[in-house]
């Protein structure tokens, strides 16, 4: 186990009394509680936690947030694997096992860090410009090897074993940052009399004051606005919650961990996205701090300075004991301050000539020495900094160290606020973006303003607070905060111009993209930043470049001599910090991805050996086990008992529609391209209404009830779109006529009993009512009730055979089934599934799905008869003449017949005639097929080329991918009886 | 998610409704037999990047079809009304 | 599923639903209140109770008549040149939520604010539960129904349930 | 200018990279030429380069409002297949396709063509005998096609959802093993290079705001940089084909949407191919950085925000897990989103105008990356000699008149729908 060897004795916010074991690449280490997985890191003198995308150099930590490019770590294993996760930003965990990535065999040892040798070759883009030869096929040779060089992590290949939610909120006002600006703007919302929301993405709040000693003034603010913020019950609080993204209808999403600390709860979600949508948002994102770029300025023991600051008064981890600070700006001199404090021996490099009296004082006073005019132009140290070579006033020298902290200044986290496309604007006196115009109800407040002392921060937030309030109508009056005072003077930054006369300077650390990449894409024209970008890869890596598109824009700017503002910033988009897809999906998984649709007799068809199928969300039953071993042994036996006796089928699926008004019947003879005006009360019809493009767009049977009362039947797959549709011409085109359509499809349990024997079954199931073919004759309806419950029977066959299709109040629908198949045993009825249905429906040349495909007419369907005499006005009537839809070589519904002994007819195969050559589209296509015991050999419904379309003549069916090739007679559709007669007899 | 602010339900995530495209264009007489209007009526568009007027129906709620008012550009919805009683 | 903070049960939903013509609406009112002898809901999302009966504006021209279970249906004689009716009470079901932990459990189904004024108890409002078409009731402060189609029922009940 | 090769980077990388030249000019606009290409996406830079290349024609303009390849074809998922049903489709991308196979030599710039074939499951037995009669087609037709079984699928793709908790089971999928990905940027970037070499300017940051006419005809543009002449304009700007249509006068059918694109953190090789999922919105490939790219749907109503909305982004989400559960804890780094330019007919528009000079390339809906060679190749022609090239006689503007719509999917005229 290692010893905590640079973990100071006292201070920070760790929890000392919850001490924490973990491992990092088999290593036991301690740690606390409060701690994250980099400052355990650090506490245990580990510098060298991982290697770069490209030259896998040697890595340490940089940051203390979530903009860390190196640190990156794989947690657990299996479907738990996850990589890339910065230490930086992970919550210690007790028991947590953290691996290194990128490297092989070991992280001290890494057999790619030889591309380092061949840096030279490896310049930005080299590859656009190699790897094109000897053949045209030699990419993915090359390609293969650079797959497996590239990449980061390694993730699991298992399904993800936890759970995850996703929900719905809302609230007045959302404060995006919980720093001293959030704070402050919740505390003065809440007081007005909002309901509001905190989002912060640490597990503590408090932002940079974090940063600040444990025992000091900024920690009581802290400790009292907290408390303040809890007494209100309208103050939601949501820690380790990160805004992923805001989106348009002012939707937040955000991302919440589960608390890391202790053992999951069972069934709890591991990680939450919430949907939040707020009539205000405040955003107080803070702002991040900058590199600085000069050679080897990536080395393990580099660090921002407030990272380092951070880690020393929250964490109570020193992670130097030789330090030289870095920095162009005043801010950074706090963290040489505290170090020395701290015990550290510290060195100042400030490029400025003068730095602020004030604070060279304060740095005498605690021992520190100041170097002006002076920068640092290499570092030395290979798995960690051992020294760096400064350039000073009297020119260069070496000095040791073992941490080097730097700041380049700050860039404000506008991240969020770009994503709805509002262009972040240039701030000259802070030489940094801050969000440009703002709508009505968002704001911002503090450092992400470019606002960064403390002080100001609290009182753009308590501005911003009280505004966002008073936006959402709510504005009792909110007293002030208390002040805090850190001290802090914020001078405009120098701006750290990179410089990088030796050695790699890097300014994308993640991505390895050095201050030459840049050089070298600004020499071949890529100079547009979002050029830049993609062809260097710079900011493209998990860390989107948060700490590298500042110091990027600003040497592109130099190399075109033109202005940051003028070369601007790459677009931001979400997520801010990257989310698990797992999380985004929340509970809609396996078999909760879609709803299941369940007709009222699904339990009966489970009970029964049904074979289920998903039809659309809908299940329906396939076959039926008993009918035979498989799917095509069942379906024939199923038909056969059809044409024999008599089959039950369930048909609740179909859509069905209720229609009535004054003005049905007119509506319907609009919608449907045959007439229906005239349809008799108590007479069904077959319909087929046409898109406006004058396609076949759905067919069904309309029954008129009662003069003003029609019930509709639609296919399975268009029920929902034909009754929008219908609701669509009744509210925009046609608001005069008086009609009513609701969907009944849920309302009703619908079966079809069909077969030579379904009157006699009939009779039997339903002794009180006339099923005399006087009384019900075909395409007759007749109503009545079974047991209280509503009943309709429609005398309409699919199968060509004498058929029923029964309707009752679905609460009934699985008892009269049952009743139904009682009544019919003696008569042999049993249940058939959607094969035969199918099967059925060919045989009777029945057009369905494959032949009505989105691009067939009536015509091709052998339909325009339908549309008698001079009808006109119906729903597509006038685009369904365009001349390409009436052309005579359009391909047309035919049937076709194998008559070849032993073969077989397949949907799906190209028509071609006997005798021309098998290439191209052929004449057409087979659409549907079935075996026909009728026929005794496979019959199918094709669409051929009307030109060659003669009944009688032959085709060839070729289907490629079976090596088929079989003669097929064209025949009629309707394969079984063509007059009809098994309708009536 | 847009949120569009039904007349009758009030403000819901645009995934309640199904659009229904544009709205500025006429729709020709049931019986209208000239093939240009119908031609024009179910192809041309003016896909303007700006204003739309477009419909929408809250299929997922009281099921009337609507004509919004919406900056194709950001998205900002200025007005929704029932498409009875908006006069195209 | 039953927690001492939420509990789930279901029953059938009878219930029917009428409509006015447009430019009738006035007439039908009158002559549908006068039938039912109490007052409509004046807007949509507004429930009227009488007795065992609920009544629900769920579109301007639209009301559900929901019968409490085993109510009688009251008879309606609607003037065809008035509007209409339709029984809807076979096709859905009635979910019935109880419990502290309601609005939570809900925050996880639908897109619905439990606290604004238009979901306050005696409100009704139609949303998306998982892709599929509810009402809900709104019955308490830690109480409601939601009125589901009859085929997707088992669905949101097992997502309800696991929630 | 130098060619790119091994040699060439191993020479340079001893002087430090210092002798690179710009892989285009930085050119101004002059006050006139033969051809003015708007538009600097895949399919405007493949124009240029053919009427340089196939036609000689070398005094052509390429203009760009902002930076070449910020649009479609720098932000799509790179998906190049050449599965197509309908005649005058298949033909017309199995070309495109063959062009791909030789691009990165043809233009000296290694766009990255990887064949790595692309799969797409099926979910029952009528949707496996859909994909039976799409790939007859493509063997009848010279294309390479193939039909797995759910065991073949499980063998090539084992991290898809065989439990028995899958929604929509896999029963098999279709496969062309030459179809695969490209690097998007490098199309852009590699044609611009080769059109820069045959002295074609490339203008970047000037936007065309009108047209300059001479009675009926088109005699040059207005631009953000002045006016310019030219002997014909060609317009191939995907997304914005209505808004300039509407500058030029013409009527047209198309719609502008969004489709959002997802990239994931970089991942060591986890994706081999391209994969589809048959039974809702969802297809992925891993590009050669690690990330897992995917895409959905489109976000379904007319946009012009190059952005999209977060419940597409949760459907996408749902979909993704339904095929591939171990995704599920893969992180999401970034998304954006798309405007294009959708026809009735979900095919594209590429022919002369009624507008004597004008001549139109887009409608490509989502589907016009893998047809940036072809369509480039076939533009060039019609420019050239004012006659549609053969392979997009299909694609006229006319179509929508005389019922000659090409409706792969069948959905009928609603753009959203497509
Ligand atoms: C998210 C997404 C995913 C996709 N996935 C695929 C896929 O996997 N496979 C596939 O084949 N296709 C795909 N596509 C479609 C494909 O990207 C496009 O069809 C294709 O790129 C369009 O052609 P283009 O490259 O010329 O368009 P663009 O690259 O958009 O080029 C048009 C150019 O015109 C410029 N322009 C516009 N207006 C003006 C003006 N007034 N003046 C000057 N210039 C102007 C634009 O700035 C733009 O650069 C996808 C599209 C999207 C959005
Ligand atoms: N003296 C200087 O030069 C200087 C410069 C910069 C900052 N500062 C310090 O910075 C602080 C400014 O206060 P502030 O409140 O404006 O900034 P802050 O950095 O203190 O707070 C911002 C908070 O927002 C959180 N956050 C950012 N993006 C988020 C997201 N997408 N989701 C959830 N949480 C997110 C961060 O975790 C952080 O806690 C002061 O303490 C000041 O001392 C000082
Ligand atoms: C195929 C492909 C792969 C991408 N991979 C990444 C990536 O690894 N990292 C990244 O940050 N962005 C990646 N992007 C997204 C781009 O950063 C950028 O978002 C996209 O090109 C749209 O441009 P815009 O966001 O500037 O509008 C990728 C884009 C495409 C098309
Ligand atoms: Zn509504």
């Amino acid at each position: 186990m290692n010893v905590q060897n640079k973990r100071l004795p006292g201070g920070g916010r760790i929890d000392r009394s919850y001490p924490v074991e973990f491992s990092f690449d088999g290593q036991k280490m301690a740690g606390y509680r409060g701690d994250t997985l980099a400052s355990a890191l650090l506490a245990n003198g580990a510098t060298l936690v991982g290697r770069s995308f490209k030259y896998h150099r040697p890595r340490g930590i940089l940051s203390a947030g979530p903009e860390e490019p190196n640190a990156l770590v794989t947690l657990g294993t299996a479907g738990r694997r996850e990589p890339n996760l910065p230490a930086t930003t992970l919550e210690l965990d007790d028991g947590m096992v953290a691996e290194s990535q990128n490297r092989w065999p070991s992280l001290a040892f890494d057999v790619q860090s030889v591309n380092g040798l061949f840096a030279p070759f490896l310049s930005a883009g080299f590859y656009y410009k190699t790897f094109m030869g000897p053949t045209r096929r030699a990419w993915k040779v090359y390609e293969h090897f650079i797959r497996k060089a590239a990449g980061l992590g390694r993730a699991g290949t298992e399904p993800d074993p936890d759970r995850y939610v996703v929900r719905h909120a809302f609230a007045d006002i959302t404060i995006v940052g919980g720093g001293p600006a959030g704070l402050s703007a919740a505390r003065a919302a809440a007081a007005a009399g909002a309901r509001v929301t905190l989002i912060e993405q640490d597990f503590l709040l408090g932002g940079q004051l974090l940063a600040e000693r444990s025992d000091g003034t900024a920690a009581s603010w802290l400790n009292q606005v907290e408390a303040e913020l809890k007494s209100f019950e309208t103050v939601t609080l949501m820690k380790r919650t990160s805004a992923f993204g805001i989106y348009d209808g002012d939707v937040i999403g955000l991302v919440e961990q589960r608390d890391q600390v202790g053992p999951p709860r069972t069934g709890e979600a591991r990680q939450t996205v919430t949907m939040l949508r707020a009539r205000s948002i405040v955003f107080a994102t803070g702002a991040i701090e900058r590199p600085m770029v000069f050679a080897n300025n990536d080395r393990p023991g580099v660090m921002l300075a407030s990272a380092a600051r951070t880690y020393l008064n929250r964490f109570a981890v020193l992670p130097g004991r030789k330090i030289i600070v870095t920095a162009a700006n005043d801010g950074a001199w706090r963290t040489a301050f505290d170090c020395a404090a701290a015990g550290a021996e510290v060195t100042v490099a400030d490029p400025r000539a003068a730095p602020p009296a004030a604070l060279v004082a304060e740095a005498a006073r605690l021992g520190i020495t100041v170097r002006a005019a002076t920068r640092i132009v290499d570092l030395h140290g290979g798995r960690a900094v051992r020294g760096a070579t400064l350039a000073g006033p009297d020119g260069q020298f070496e000095a040791a160290c073992d941490l080097v902290c730097m700041s380049g200044g700050w860039s404000p986290t506008v991240h969020l606020t770009s994503h709805l496309g509002i262009k972040p604007r240039y701030r000259e006196d802070i030489d940094g973006f801050v969000p440009g115009a703002f709508p009505a109800n968002r704001f911002g407040a503090g450092a992400m303003m470019g606002n960064y002392a403390a002080a100001d921060a609290i009182e753009d937030g308590h501005r911003v607070g009280v505004e966002a309030a008073s936006f959402c109508g709510k504005s009792a009056p909110a007293p002030a905060p208390s002040k805090l005072d850190l001290g802090e003077t914020v001078t405009t930054m120098l701006r750290d111009v990179p410089s990088a006369q030796r050695g790699k300077a890097f300014v994308d650390f993640q991505m390895d993209v050095t201050t030459k990449d840049i050089e070298l894409a600004h020499r071949e024209g890529y100079e547009s930043v979002e050029h830049l970008k993609r062809y260097t890869t710079l900011g493209m890596g998990t860390d989107q470049g948060k700490t590298s598109n500042f110091p990027a824009l600003s040497a592109m700017a130099a190399l075109r001599r033109s202005t940051v503002p003028e070369t601007g910033t790459t677009t931001f988009r979400p997520p801010f910090t990257p989310v698990a897809i797992g999380a985004l999906a929340g509970r809609a998984t396996g078999h909760h991805f879609k709803p299941f649709r369940r007709t009222p007799m699904h339990d009966w068809h489970l009970a029964n050996g049904a074979d289920m199928l998903e039809v659309g969300v809908w299940m329906r039953p396939w076959f039926y086990n008993q009918s035979g071993a498989d799917v095509n042994e069942a379906y024939v036996a199923e038909m056969r008992n059809v044409r024999q006796a008599a089959g039950l089928m369930d048909i609740s699926t179909l859509g069905k529609i209720d229609l009535q008004g004054p003005d049905a019947a007119t509506f319907l003879d609009r919608v449907y391209a045959n007439g229906f005006a005239k349809l008799q009360v108590g007479r069904a019809r077959y319909g087929v209404m046409l898109r406006d493009d004058g396609i076949v767009f759905d067919d069904g049977t309309t029954t008129r009830l009662a003069e003003n009362r029609f019930f509709m039947t639609t296919s399975t797959a268009k029920a929902a779109d034909v009754l929008s549709r219908l609701e669509f011409l009744l509210d925009t085109a046609w608001p005069e006529l008086r009609v009513a359509v609701a969907s009944v499809s849920d309302e009703w349990a619908a079966m079809s009993v069909a077969g030579p024997k379904s009157r006699a079954i009939l009779a039997a199931a339903f002794s009180s009512l006339d099923i005399s073919d006087e009384a019900l004759p075909h395409m007759g309806a007749q109503e009545g009730e079974w047991k209280g419950r509503a009943l309709r029977i429609l005398r309409l066959s699919y199968s060509g055979e004498r058929a029923y299709e029964i309707y009752v109040g679905a609460t009934a629908g699985e008892r009269l089934w049952s009743h139904l198949l009682e009544a019919g045993r003696p008569f042999d009825l049993k249940p058939y599934g959607v094969e035969a249905l199918g099967a059925l429906r060919v045989e009777k040349g029945h057009v369905a799905g494959p032949e009505i495909d989105g691009r067939t007419t009536l015509d091709d369907l052998g339909l325009g008869r339908m549309v008698v005499g001079k009808r006109s006005g119906f729903v597509g009537d006038v685009l369904r003449r365009r001349p390409a839809l009436l052309a005579p070589d359009r391909q047309r519904l035919v049937g076709l017949e194998c008559i070849e002994d032993g073969k077989r007819l397949r949907g799906g195969a190209i028509l071609f005639l006997p005798g021309s050559k098998a290439h191209g589209h052929g004449r057409g296509r087979i659409t549907s097929v079935t075996f026909s015991p009728e026929r005794g050999r496979y019959v199918g419904l094709a669409l051929l080329a009307g030109d060659v379309a003669t009944e009688g003549s032959e085709v060839v069916a070729v289907y490629p991918m079976k090596a088929e090739t079989v003669r097929a007679r064209i025949v009629s559709p309707v394969f079984l009886d063509p007059q009809g007669e098994r309708l009536h007899g | 998610m847009l949120r569009i602010e039904c007349p009758c339900c009030g403000p819901r995530d645009h995934d309640e409704f199904r659009y229904g495209g544009d709205a500025s264009v006429r729709r020709p007489a049931h019986d209208d037999p000239d093939p240009e209007a119908w031609y024009a009526y179910v192809y041309v568009r003016e896909n303007p990047a700006g204003l739309h007027r477009e419909f929408w129906q809250h299929v997922i709620g009281c099921r009337q079809w609507l004509v919004v008012e919406r900056d194709t550009r950001n998205h900002v919805v200025s007005s929704v009304t029932f498409a009875r009683t908006s006069q195209a | 599923m039953v927690s001492p903070d939420f509990s789930l049960s279901v029953a059938d939903c009878p219930l029917i639903q009428v409509e006015a013509w447009d430019g009738t609406l006035g007439q039908f009112e009158s002559s549908l209140s006068a039938a039912l002898g109490t007052g409509l809901p004046a807007s949509v999302g507004e429930t009227v109770r009488d007795k065992n009966l609920l009544i629900i504006r769920v579109a301007p021209r639209r009301l559900w008549l929901a019968l409490d279970d085993g109510a009688q249906a009251p008879s309606l004689a609607i003037d065809p040149d008035l509007g209409c009716s339709v029984c809807l009470g076979e096709g859905r079901v009635r979910f019935s939520l109880a419990g502290a932990d309601i609005a939570s459990v809900l925050s996880t189904c639908i897109a619905v604010d439990w606290h604004a004024p238009t979901s306050a108890p005696g409100r009704a409002v139609q949303t998306s539960f998982h892709h599929v078409p509810v009402l809900l009731l709104r019955t308490g402060e830690t109480s409601c129904d939601l009125v589901a189609p009859r085929s997707f029922a088992r669905s949101l009940h097992d997502w309800l349930a696991d929630g | 200018m130098a060619r790119y090769s091994a040699f060439s980077i191993f020479r340079n990388a001893l002087s430090g990279q210092k002798n690179w030249q710009r892989a285009w000019r930085a050119a101004e606009p002059k006050p006139s030429y033969d051809v003015i290409v708007i538009g600097g996406g895949g399919h405007g830079l493949a124009t240029a380069f053919y009427l340089a290349e196939n036609h000689g024609i070398r005094n052509v303009a390429v203009l760009e409002k902002g930076y070449i390849g910020g649009g479609n074809v720098g932000r799509n998922t790179t998906v190049i297949r050449s599965n197509y049903l309908l005649d005058g489709n298949t033909q017309f991308y199995e070309f495109s396709m063959k062009l791909w196979e030789g691009m990165s030599r043809a233009l000296n710039f290694n766009v990255m063509f990887s064949q790595r074939g692309q799969l797409v499951t099926a979910h029952s037995a009528d949707q496996l005998d859909g994909f039976g009669h799409r790939a007859n087609i493509m063997r009848l037709n010279g294309i390479d096609a193939d039909i797995l079984d759910r065991d073949d699928v499980r063998r090539l793709v084992p991290y898809l959802d065989f439990s028995d908790t899958a929604r929509f089971p896999i029963h098999g999928a279709i496969f062309q093993g030459r179809a695969g990905t490209a690097r998007h940027d490098a199309v852009a970037w590699g044609y611009a290079r080769a059109a820069d070499r045959h002295g074609i300017d490339i203008i970047q940051n000037c936007e065309v705001t009108g047209f300059i006419r001479d009675g009926e005809r088109i005699v040059g543009v207005e631009t953000t940089k002045g006016r310019i002449s030219a002997g014909k304009v060609g317009l191939a700007v995907a997304g914005h084909t209505s808004v300039l249509g509407a500058k030029a006068g013409l009527e047209l059918p198309i719609e502008s949407h969004v489709l959002q694109a997802f990239v994931t953190e970089p991942l060591k090789p986890l994706v081999d191919h391209v994969v589809a999922y048959g039974a809702d919105h969802f297809y992925v490939s891993q590009s050669d950085k690690g990330g897992l790219v995917f895409g959905g749907n489109l976000d379904g109503y007319n946009s012009y925000a190059q952005r999209g909305n977060l419940g597409v982004v949760r459907e996408v989400a749902e979909a993704a897990i339904a095929l591939m559960p171990c995704i599920s804890r893969i992180r999401l780094l970034r998304h954006w989103g798309g405007v294009m330019d959708m026809t009735p007919d979900a095919s594209p528009i590429i022919c002369p105008t009624p507008i004597d000079g004008l001549y139109l390339n887009g409608g490509w809906c989502y589907g016009g990356f893998k047809a940036t060679p072809a369509s480039g190749w076939c533009f060039a022609h019609t420019i050239a000699t004012g006659k549609p090239h053969p392979l997009i006689a299909g694609y006229g503007l006319d179509r929508f008149r005389t019922g000659h719509t090409l409706d792969e999917a069948g959905v009928g005229p609603s753009a959203w729908l497509q």
